[in-house]
């Protein structure tokens, strides 16, 4: 059965590989061109930067929804919990601890400018979520940061801050018209709002993606 | 050159999935996985999309990577160094 | 006035049977209940001759009313009825089941009353049932192991004769059209309907092979309604081939052929089983079997040849009055033989209408013999000619029965006389003389020269009864019943086979 | 342009979007009083997306106010009214006895994050049904599975652990081929949305577009557990405590059906001839497989679960019946409609019964007609829609179908239909008859809140009086 | 909405809304129970009494509702229907009043008379049913509300008994239901109409409408339980009387037959289907059920099986009406309807009262039982006398008009089946007449559970409706060609049927 | 051959392996990587084949980020549970559960 599972897992992935490229090899040109679509209305999505104008304009619609998905796994983790204290921290290298200790404001600068530049450059929200938490992570290993068991509330309040901020905008702008329809002028704005809400939620759900489980069943 | 690059790229890309997937050693895996990450973010770099390789870099490699790390300690700690692979 | 006493001949044997069930009006309804048939009888006798009744809304449209037939009819069925009522107030008397028989009783009186006056079919079929099954209670009322049998025997037929009847009469309705016995008059329904009528009702009538349940039922009833069953009941069956029967417009050869053979065989067969019996009543209800084949020949010459029916009609009925007043003074008579024993008066009141079942001149079976005899010479090549010999021959074998049963009466012991038994009898017996009369101007008179050929076959009948006593002739016994015997042996084999064929449906059923 | 402020379609994500992190936010265990009235809500802002659709027919919603393809469009027509409906009216009454059921001590554990997790699910569910981009059709997906599987951990049990974590992997990898699928049509098109695709597909379109349908379509029938993907489904929603194995069974497997039926009517529908007898063997396949199981299983929940499986076959029958004038259409959606209030109020009654009787197996049910016997109609009563039988909704679903198969001279799915509904009864019955034996002595019954009892009840009696204004259902399809 | 078309549904929730009250009422409430039962019966008899003297004036009644595009929900309360109506609704109010009394002091008795309601709203409503979509959506109903009736005692037998019957009735609904759709996609909606409509269809439809009568009447031809759809009928004896009373006489059986009469002759027309040849096998399986029932019968010593399989029989005289061709056959067959209907009820009250008071469920325990119990007895006998066929009984006249109906029709061999029959009906009752009147009586019952006070023999409760109806059994016999018979109403319903 | 259609045949490469993984791969550990490496292919093919004429189109790289985002989320979730049923059972697979039912 194993076998035979397995031959025919091979097999069909052969063919579909083969099929695929072929069907690539003799694609012809799309039909419709976006890049273009999005140079045009770059100048009223309230950034400069192409990607962070489409992640936060115009498909700012799956932004929100993936940080739901974001959230969404954290809180599945925490369901699988059930109040267990965290493991004591083990004991670490002092040399990693003080290099920690210094790094971190490195980190959070980083952070923000990655925020900041997303505007206009490669940047933006997620990746400054991302680095803020690598620098949790980092803490953590270091033994600065215990790990975490069921939230408390401001900790829920930090996790759900950004995505509230995106929602109530949302809401808002559903109210005078479509869906996170920005007004070109408030455009800009809004969106640095937003990013700085999510780059902060983001950074405690990543953060937390990793410090709920280590403290899980060590 | 560049086309060099890309085929050697995508050579390591593919050899490094394939060695997460088939190394018998889970922690090699889990390695060979975070290379293959890091990889990921050089490809995305090569594709002109410096905003995915900057999050490959610390999304996929990075958390993606610790998580697996502390995810491996975690099932390991409990079996021993036993393997279960089959 | 004709609908109130039509209503009444009808409901009174009703009413009284529902008076019998509460406790309360029992004992009133068992005073009044021998005089049930009383409207009947006043219907019978002082109707007007259009008295009809009409309820559409009854059944499937009922006719109720008299008819010449049906007024001769009524009246002797009512007066046996009478007169068995009044002998089985005393012949019962300390019966531990007495509410019971009563209460079947009546209800078959006013069955039997009721077939009289039917004038359509279902209020026949309606009534005639009625009347065949609740005789099932008189024939098992002495809860004998042979009463029983005789009951079981009894039921079997007569929901076979009921059955094949609303067959034939299904058929005949639809051949005529209607439902009214008038509609009948001109239909000539196919064969196959004439032929299930004739034998639905050849079971009540005791056509041979029908008639197996017959010796076995009249004798184990309580004696009041031996009479009646054997007397009027068996009339019913006649009066049913009279009416529904297409007889005077339609010729059915093969089956009144069919019929005038059942006749003859029944003539024979019923004396020379009737001898071969040791019981008084079975010889009775054997001799019934015989009598009833003159009556069935009738019939059957009326199918035969439609021409002769306006003579054979009042013959027919003559008969059936003359063999009803004998046969139940005859079945009374035997009650008080039993009681009594063989004593002289009783051996007297016997032979009276033995002789007029013999047909000895005078007696009313004379007249309705000659009656018959001279309808019945009309027919055709052979019938004619055969019948002028074999009925001569048929009254030989009544004297021959007759004398038989007198002789088993005659050793019976003697026993201490009953008298509210043996008044009843003796009236009846005696109007059962003189009330056939009455109806012969219907009929050709016989001619006086005839005396002789009437009185020949008796003394011949006489002369073989001494003739046997005399050889001290051993009559070999055949059970009642005859042809019942092998057939319930078979019955018994298939019953052990069914031990075989359960497994079988059980198998199905799984 | 759009209306003003009140499109109810936007505001059906909004807020079961704001409620579950809201519910969040307050807490473990908290947020039923929240949901209650919110969903309530969304009922109402469903019926009036509803009426106003019966009114003005599809409506668009370009998020941001750029419309396709550069945008995302929400669209609202006929189809996804009556999903919404569904889902919003099934959400409200199991959101009743969800609250009922964990305030019991003994189950109080499983509510930790249920409220949140089944915001977002619900959230999730309406973006599906709204979207009109092939991306963000995946992005709802994935939203939809991690709730879904999160639901499902929720009651924290081994089986309930081991159940989610297969349902996860193969969500993740149905996603995945989805995803891959998308990529292809992105690739070959220049773009997600599907109303700027329509136009582009034609019957011979290129190889990708054909892989894409395929890897995607496959994709989706292993979300809803279409034969022979069916086998992480029973332990999933058998296992999960009964407010979630409704809420999956009723309603998640819907979505990805949903969205098959989308794709299938809209830009596959050059392509969906071909694979359509594919599709409705599968289903028959279901049909027969899952009965069988169910007729065979000891417990339950499970025993519900199997018939899901069997119930989603019959979704997928309408596929090589498409073409058969709307019937098989409108078949459809009323299945999944039946299918979805039935199935809820089977699980919804399976944990009363479970729960008075202390046990899951269907030994254990003898004489809980007698203790239970509201629950127990409700059982029979939803038992009445899933075997098809009259007047439910069921049974119109069954009408439509039958209908459809001899409008278009296809005699096996007949056979398979009618055999289906006969096996229906075959596992429902098994339950009733056992709950019609005398109780044996040594049994003890435990006192269930009346709320579950109604709740369930009230559902299966939806699912049943839905059969006589299955007209307004149709009209509401177009 | 008129009250044309208000009084139909007001005869279906006549029973209906009881049903759903009691549904609710706790167990101990048998005061109130009983008054809404009785309450519902009778405001459905008034119902029923104003339809009936509106129909005899010409009214129509009928009420409409679309449930799909071109399928609609229709309920006319016709003369054939009322046929059915009246029937289940008298009989309804006796077996309620039997079956109070029957089930004194037993369990779950809330769930019995609920069911007990929705089987005779079911019932009602498949007889007013205006199409075939809605006598299906009815015939189901009735279906699933006499499950829990069948099972309602809980034990083992009761549950194997009832899972036959739902194997049975559910698998003949299945193949109706094909039946219907098929012929909704070649017809459109099919309503039931004076002289059928399918003849519309036209030459080239011929094959597939025999199939599809096919499919239609084995689908009915399971309730109707004709032979070899039948199994199902004595299995569900395990019912408790007043359940299989009901079942036998009216509800499930009945349904069945009204079926074919509705198929047979508002579908397919009965001039269409005798010209398809449709009519000739339907007779000959409504013979062969006829005496293969009676045949079967005579083996079954549980008396309730008997019955049962006498029902099988019996029942089998309506398709066979159905069947012969011409209006006495079909008054024969629809007078039927009402006459068997009433004797098999008076035969099941009267079995359950043996049940219930003395304990005996066996024919071979019944000897002397007449003694004991004259009036139940009395009953019985009467109404076994109208199984046979014996006038003036119900029966005799029903029998009657079948016989003047198969010669009509020529089809004279149908005569020599109803003689059989008849035969074996009495060989089959007789000796349990023989045994309850003519028997000395056991020196004690195998049960004896109500003793006699005086002429009181059992529970007045369980008295009196066998009474009435044996009465009835006697009355609607004696009094057939009056103007409020069955048997004219049949007359008026034959005459609608084939005047063209 | 443009850089973005290497690129995604490679991801063909990278999301058939990683799809056969994840099928066949019973460690739940190596089931999480298959994955990831599944996703990834299915990432570079969106990307690189919307640039096969080597135009930047932002709008698959706004694409691929949301999906890196969604994919850490789901392996961490998938990681959580088997680290919970490994927790439980001490199991590493769950092919034996299959069987189970």
């Amino acid at each position: 059965m194993n076998g035979l599972l397995r031959s025919a897992v091979v097999i069909v992935g052969l063919s579909l590989a083969a099929a695929m490229v072929i069907a690539l090899l003799q694609l012809p040109s799309a039909a419709v061109h976006l890049p273009a679509l999005v140079a045009e209305n770059l100048a009223q999505s309230g950034v400069e930067h192409p990607v962070t104008a489409v992640l936060l304009n115009f498909r700012g619609w799956d932004t929100l929804l993936e940080v739901a998905v974001l959230l969404l796994a954290l809180l599945t983790l925490l369901t699988l919990g059930g109040g267990k204290a965290p493991a004591p921290a083990a004991a670490v290298d002092p040399l990693l601890q003080g290099l920690a200790r210094r790094m971190l404001p490195l980190i959070v600068l980083t952070a923000g400018y990655l925020l900041w530049a997303g505007a206009h450059r490669p940047g933006g929200a997620f990746q400054a979520g991302a680095v803020l938490a690598a620098g949790a992570v980092f803490l953590q290993l270091a033994g600065l940061l215990p790990a975490w068991t069921a939230p408390r509330r401001w900790l829920r309040l930090g996790l759900v801050l950004g995505f509230l901020v995106f929602l109530a905008v949302a809401a808002a702008l559903l109210g005078q018209g479509a869906l996170l329809r920005y007004p070109p002028a408030l455009a800009g704005g809004l969106i640095l709002l937003i990013e700085a809400g999510l780059t902060l939620s983001l950074g405690l759900i990543l953060a937390g993606l990793f410090l709920f489980l280590t403290g899980r069943d060590a | 050159m560049n086309l060099a690059f890309d085929l050697l790229l995508i050579l390591a890309l593919s050899w490094s999935a394939w060695r997460s997937l088939a190394t018998p050693d889970l922690t090699r895996a889990v390695v060979m996985f975070i290379v293959f990450g890091l990889l990921m973010a050089l490809a995305w770099a090569r594709l002109g999309a410096p905003d995915i390789a900057l999050a490959e870099a610390a999304i996929g490699a990075g958390l993606t990577g610790a998580l697996l790390l502390d995810a491996l300690g975690a099932l390991q700690a409990r079996r021993g160094e036993k393997k279960e692979d089959a | 006035m004709n609908a109130a006493s039509l209503t009444a001949s009808l409901l009174l044997p009703l009413a009284l049977l529902l008076a019998l069930l509460p406790p309360a009006t029992r004992r009133i309804a068992l005073v009044l209940a021998p005089l049930a048939p009383l409207p009947a009888l006043w219907t019978a006798s002082l109707a007007s001759a259009d008295a009809v009744l009409d309820l559409p809304w009854l059944l499937l449209g009922s006719r109720l009313g008299l008819d010449d037939t049906g007024r001769l009819f009524l009246l002797f069925t009512a007066l046996t009825w009478l007169a068995a009522g009044l002998y089985a107030r005393a012949y019962l008397a300390r019966d531990a089941r007495r509410t019971a028989f009563w209460a079947f009783f009546l209800a078959t009186q006013a069955g039997n009353l009721g077939v009289c006056l039917a004038l359509d079919l279902a209020s026949f079929y309606t009534l005639y049932a009625l009347m065949t099954f609740a005789a099932y209670g008189l024939v098992v009322h002495t809860r004998s192991a042979e009463a029983w049998r005789a009951g079981r025997i009894y039921l079997v037929m007569a929901v076979l004769g009921e059955l094949t009847l609303v067959a034939g009469l299904m058929m005949t309705a639809h051949a005529a059209g209607g439902l009214m016995i008038a509609d009948l008059q001109a239909a000539s329904p196919p064969p196959v309907a004439v032929a299930l009528v004739a034998a639905g009702l050849g079971v009540k009538v005791g056509l041979p092979l029908l008639h197996l349940w017959l010796p076995l039922a009249h004798p184990v009833a309580p004696v009041p309604a031996s009479a009646v069953l054997s007397g009027v009941m068996l009339k019913a069956g006649l009066l049913g081939w009279l009416r529904l029967l297409p007889l005077g417009h339609a010729v059915y050869p093969e089956i009144g052929a069919t019929l005038l053979l059942l006749g003859l065989i029944a003539m024979f067969y019923g004396v020379a089983v009737g001898l071969a019996q040791r019981d008084l009543k079975v010889v009775l209800a054997y001799s019934s079997v015989s009598q009833m084949g003159f009556m069935t020949l009738g019939v059957g010459a009326g199918l035969s040849a439609p021409g002769l029916w306006p003579v054979l009609l009042p013959a027919v009925g003559l008969y059936a009055l003359h063999h009803a007043l004998a046969k139940s003074a005859l079945f009374l008579g035997a009650g008080v033989a039993l009681k009594v024993g063989g004593r002289a008066w009783v051996l007297a009141g016997l032979a009276l209408p033995a002789l007029a079942l013999a047909g000895a001149p005078l007696t009313g079976g004379w007249l309705a013999k000659a009656a018959l005899k001279g309808g019945l010479a009309g027919l055709p090549a052979p019938w004619g000619g055969l019948l002028g010999i074999l009925l001569p021959l048929a009254a030989v074998g009544t004297t021959l029965l007759m004398t038989r049963l007198l002789w088993l009466v005659h050793r019976l012991p003697a026993k201490e006389p009953v008298a509210s038994l043996a008044l009843p009898w003796l009236a009846w017996t005696l109007l059962g003389l003189v009330l056939p009369w009455g109806y012969a101007q219907r009929v050709t008179f016989p001619e006086w020269a005839g005396l002789a050929a009437a009185t020949w076959p008796v003394l011949l009948g006489l002369l073989f009864a001494w003739l046997a006593w005399r050889g001290r002739l051993q009559v070999p016994v055949i059970p009642p019943g005859d042809l019942v015997v092998p057939l319930e042996h078979l019955l018994k084999i298939l019953k052990r086979r069914q031990r075989d064929i359960l497994p079988i449906e059980q198998r199905l059923r799984s | 342009m759009t209306e003003a402020w009140p499109d109810p379609a936007a505001w059906l994500i909004l807020l079961p979007l704001a409620w579950a992190t809201l519910a969040f936010l307050a807490g473990p265990g908290r947020g039923g009083r929240l949901a209650i009235p919110a969903l309530a809500a969304q009922c109402a802002l469903a019926l009036w997306l509803a009426v106003s659709l019966a009114e003005s027919g599809a409506r668009l919603h370009p998020v941001g106010g750029w419309g396709a393809p550069l945008g995302i469009d929400l669209l609202a027509d006929g189809l996804s009214a009556v999903m919404l409906l569904l889902t919003q009216a099934v959400a409200l009454a199991l959101a009743v006895y969800a609250q009922a059921y964990f305030a019991d001590a003994h189950h109080r554990h499983e509510a930790t994050w249920f409220w949140p997790l089944t915001g977002f699910l619900i959230a999730a569910m309406n973006a599906l049904f709204l979207s009109a981009d092939l991306f963000n059709l995946y992005v709802t997906l994935e939203l939809l599975g991690l709730a879904a599987v999160g639901l499902v951990a929720v009651g924290g049990g081994t089986a309930q652990i081991a159940a989610a974590l297969r349902y996860l992997l193969v969500s993740l990898i149905a996603s995945g081929a989805y995803l891959m699928g998308v990529a292809l049509i992105y690739g070959t098109y220049g773009t997600a949305a599907i109303a700027s695709l329509a136009p582009l597909i034609d019957p011979t379109p290129p190889l990708a577009t054909w892989l894409a349908a395929g890897l995607m379509v496959v994709g989706l029938m292993a979300k809803t557990a279409l034969f022979p993907f069916h086998f992480w489904l029973p332990p999933a929603h058998g296992g999960a405590p009964a407010p979630v194995s409704a809420l999956l069974s009723a309603l998640v497997v819907k979505a990805s059906f949903y969205l098959v039926l989308r794709l299938a009517l809209g830009p596959f529908a050059p392509l969906a001839e071909m694979a359509a007898w594919l599709a409705g063997g599968l289903g028959a396949a279901a049909i027969l497989w899952g009965s069988w199981q169910a007729l065979r299983t000891r417990h339950i929940k499970r025993l519900v679960a199997w018939s899901t499986v069997a119930q989603l076959g019959y979704l997928f029958l309408i596929f090589p019946l498409l073409a058969a004038d709307g019937l098989a259409m409108q078949a459809g959606v009323m299945q999944a409609v039946a299918h979805g209030l039935a199935k809820a109020a089977l699980f919804a009654a399976a944990g009363v019964l479970m729960r008075a009787t202390g046990r899951d197996t269907l030994d254990g049910l003898a004489g809980v007609a007698g203790r239970v016997p509201l629950t127990l109609f409700a059982f029979g009563l939803a038992g009445v829609t899933i075997m098809g039988l009259p007047p439910s909704a069921g049974f119109l679903a069954k009408w439509l179908l039958i209908d459809a198969a001899l409008a278009s001279g296809q005699w096996g799915w007949v056979v398979v239909i009618i055999a289906g509904g006969l096996l229906a009864a075959g596992y429902i019955f098994r339950v009733l008859r056992r709950a019609f034996l005398v109780a044996p002595e040594d049994s003890r019954f435990h006192p269930v809140p009346r709320r579950l009892e109604w709740t369930a009840f009230a559902l299966a009696v939806a699912s049943v009086l839905l059969g006589l204004r299955g007209a307004e259902l149709v009209a509401l399809l177009g | 909405m008129t009250v044309n078309e208000v009084l139909p549904l007001a005869v279906i929730a006549s029973s209906l809304l009881p049903g759903l009250i009691i549904f609710a009422l706790p167990e101990r409430r048998i005061g109130l129970r009983s008054a809404l039962n009785l309450l519902g019966a009778v405001s459905k008899l008034v119902f029923v009494g104003l339809l009936l003297a509106g129909v005899a004036a010409g009214e129509e009644y009928g009420f409409r509702h679309t449930v799909l595009p071109g399928v609609e929900l229709v309920f006319k309360a016709d003369a054939l229907a009322l046929l059915f109506v009246t029937l289940s609704t008298v009989l309804w109010l006796f077996t309620t009043v039997y079956a109070i009394g029957y089930l004194e002091g037993s369990p779950h008795r809330s769930r019995f008379f609920g069911f007990f309601s929705l089987c005779v709203t079911a019932t009602v409503g498949l007889a007013m049913a205006g199409n075939l979509f809605t006598f299906f959506v009815f015939y189901e109903l009735l279906t699933l509300s006499t499950f829990p009736l069948v099972v309602h005692r809980g034990t083992p037998q009761a549950m194997r008994g009832g899972m036959v019957y739902l194997a049975y009735t559910l698998a003949g609904g299945a193949l109706l239901l094909t039946g219907i759709v098929w012929l909704h996609g070649l017809m459109g909606q099919v309503d039931f109409v004076h002289g059928g409509s399918v003849a519309a269809l036209g030459p080239q439809a011929t094959a597939q409408l025999k199939v599809v009568f096919l499919l239609l009447i084995a689908g009915v031809g399971v309730k109707a339980a004709i032979v070899p759809l039948h199994g199902w009928l004595p299995q569900a004896m395990v019912a408790p009387a007043p359940v299989s009373a009901l079942l036998h006489a009216v509800a499930v059986v009945k349904a069945g037959a009204f079926g074919i009469v509705r198929i047979v002759y508002e579908v397919y027309g009965v001039e269409y289907a005798q010209s398809l040849g449709l009519l000739l096998p339907l007779a000959i399986a409504a013979a062969i059920t006829i005496v293969w029932g009676s045949v079967r019968a005579l083996f079954q010593d549980d008396l309730k099986k008997r019955l049962a399989y006498s029902t099988v029989s019996q029942v089998s005289y309506i398709a066979l009406g159905v069947a012969l061709f011409g209006p006495v056959g079909t008054i024969g067959g629809l007078a039927h309807l009402v006459h068997q209907g009433i004797m098999k009820i008076t035969l099941f009250f009267a079995a359950g009262n043996y049940a219930e008071t003395l304990g005996v469920h066996k024919v071979s325990e019944l000897d002397g039982a007449g003694r004991r119990m004259p009036l139940t007895s009395a009953a019985f006998s009467i109404a076994a006398f109208g199984m046979i066929g014996v006038a003036p009984t119900a029966g005799y006249v029903s029998k009657w008009y079948l016989g003047e109906g198969a010669l009509a029709a020529g089809m004279d061999w149908v005569v020599a089946v109803l003689w059989t029959s008849s035969l074996l009906n009495a060989a089959y009752f007789l000796p349990i007449l023989y045994r309850l009147w003519f028997r000395p009586r056991p020196a004690a019952w195998p049960h004896e559970h109500i003793p006699a006070r005086g002429w009181r023999e059992t529970g007045w409760l369980l008295l009196a409706p066998p009474l009435i109806t044996a009465a009835a059994v006697l009355i609607t016999g004696l009094f057939a060609e009056t103007s409020w018979s069955p048997l004219a109403w049949a007359k008026l319903i034959a005459a609608r049927e084939y005047l063209q | 051959m443009s850089t973005g259609l290497l690129y995604a045949l490679a991801g063909v490469l990278l999301f058939v392996l990683g799809a056969a993984g994840a099928v066949l791969l019973a460690h739940l550990m190596r089931k999480v990587l298959a994955f990831n490496v599944m996703g990834s292919g299915a990432f570079l093919v969106l990307v690189g084949l919307a640039q096969r004429e080597d135009v930047i189109d932002p709008v698959p790289q706004a694409m691929v980020l949301t999906g890196i985002v969604v994919a850490v989320a789901a392996t961490a979730l998938a990681l959580g549970l088997a680290r919970a049923f490994h927790a439980r059972t001490g199991r590493t697979g769950l092919t034996e559960e299959a069987r189970r039912d």
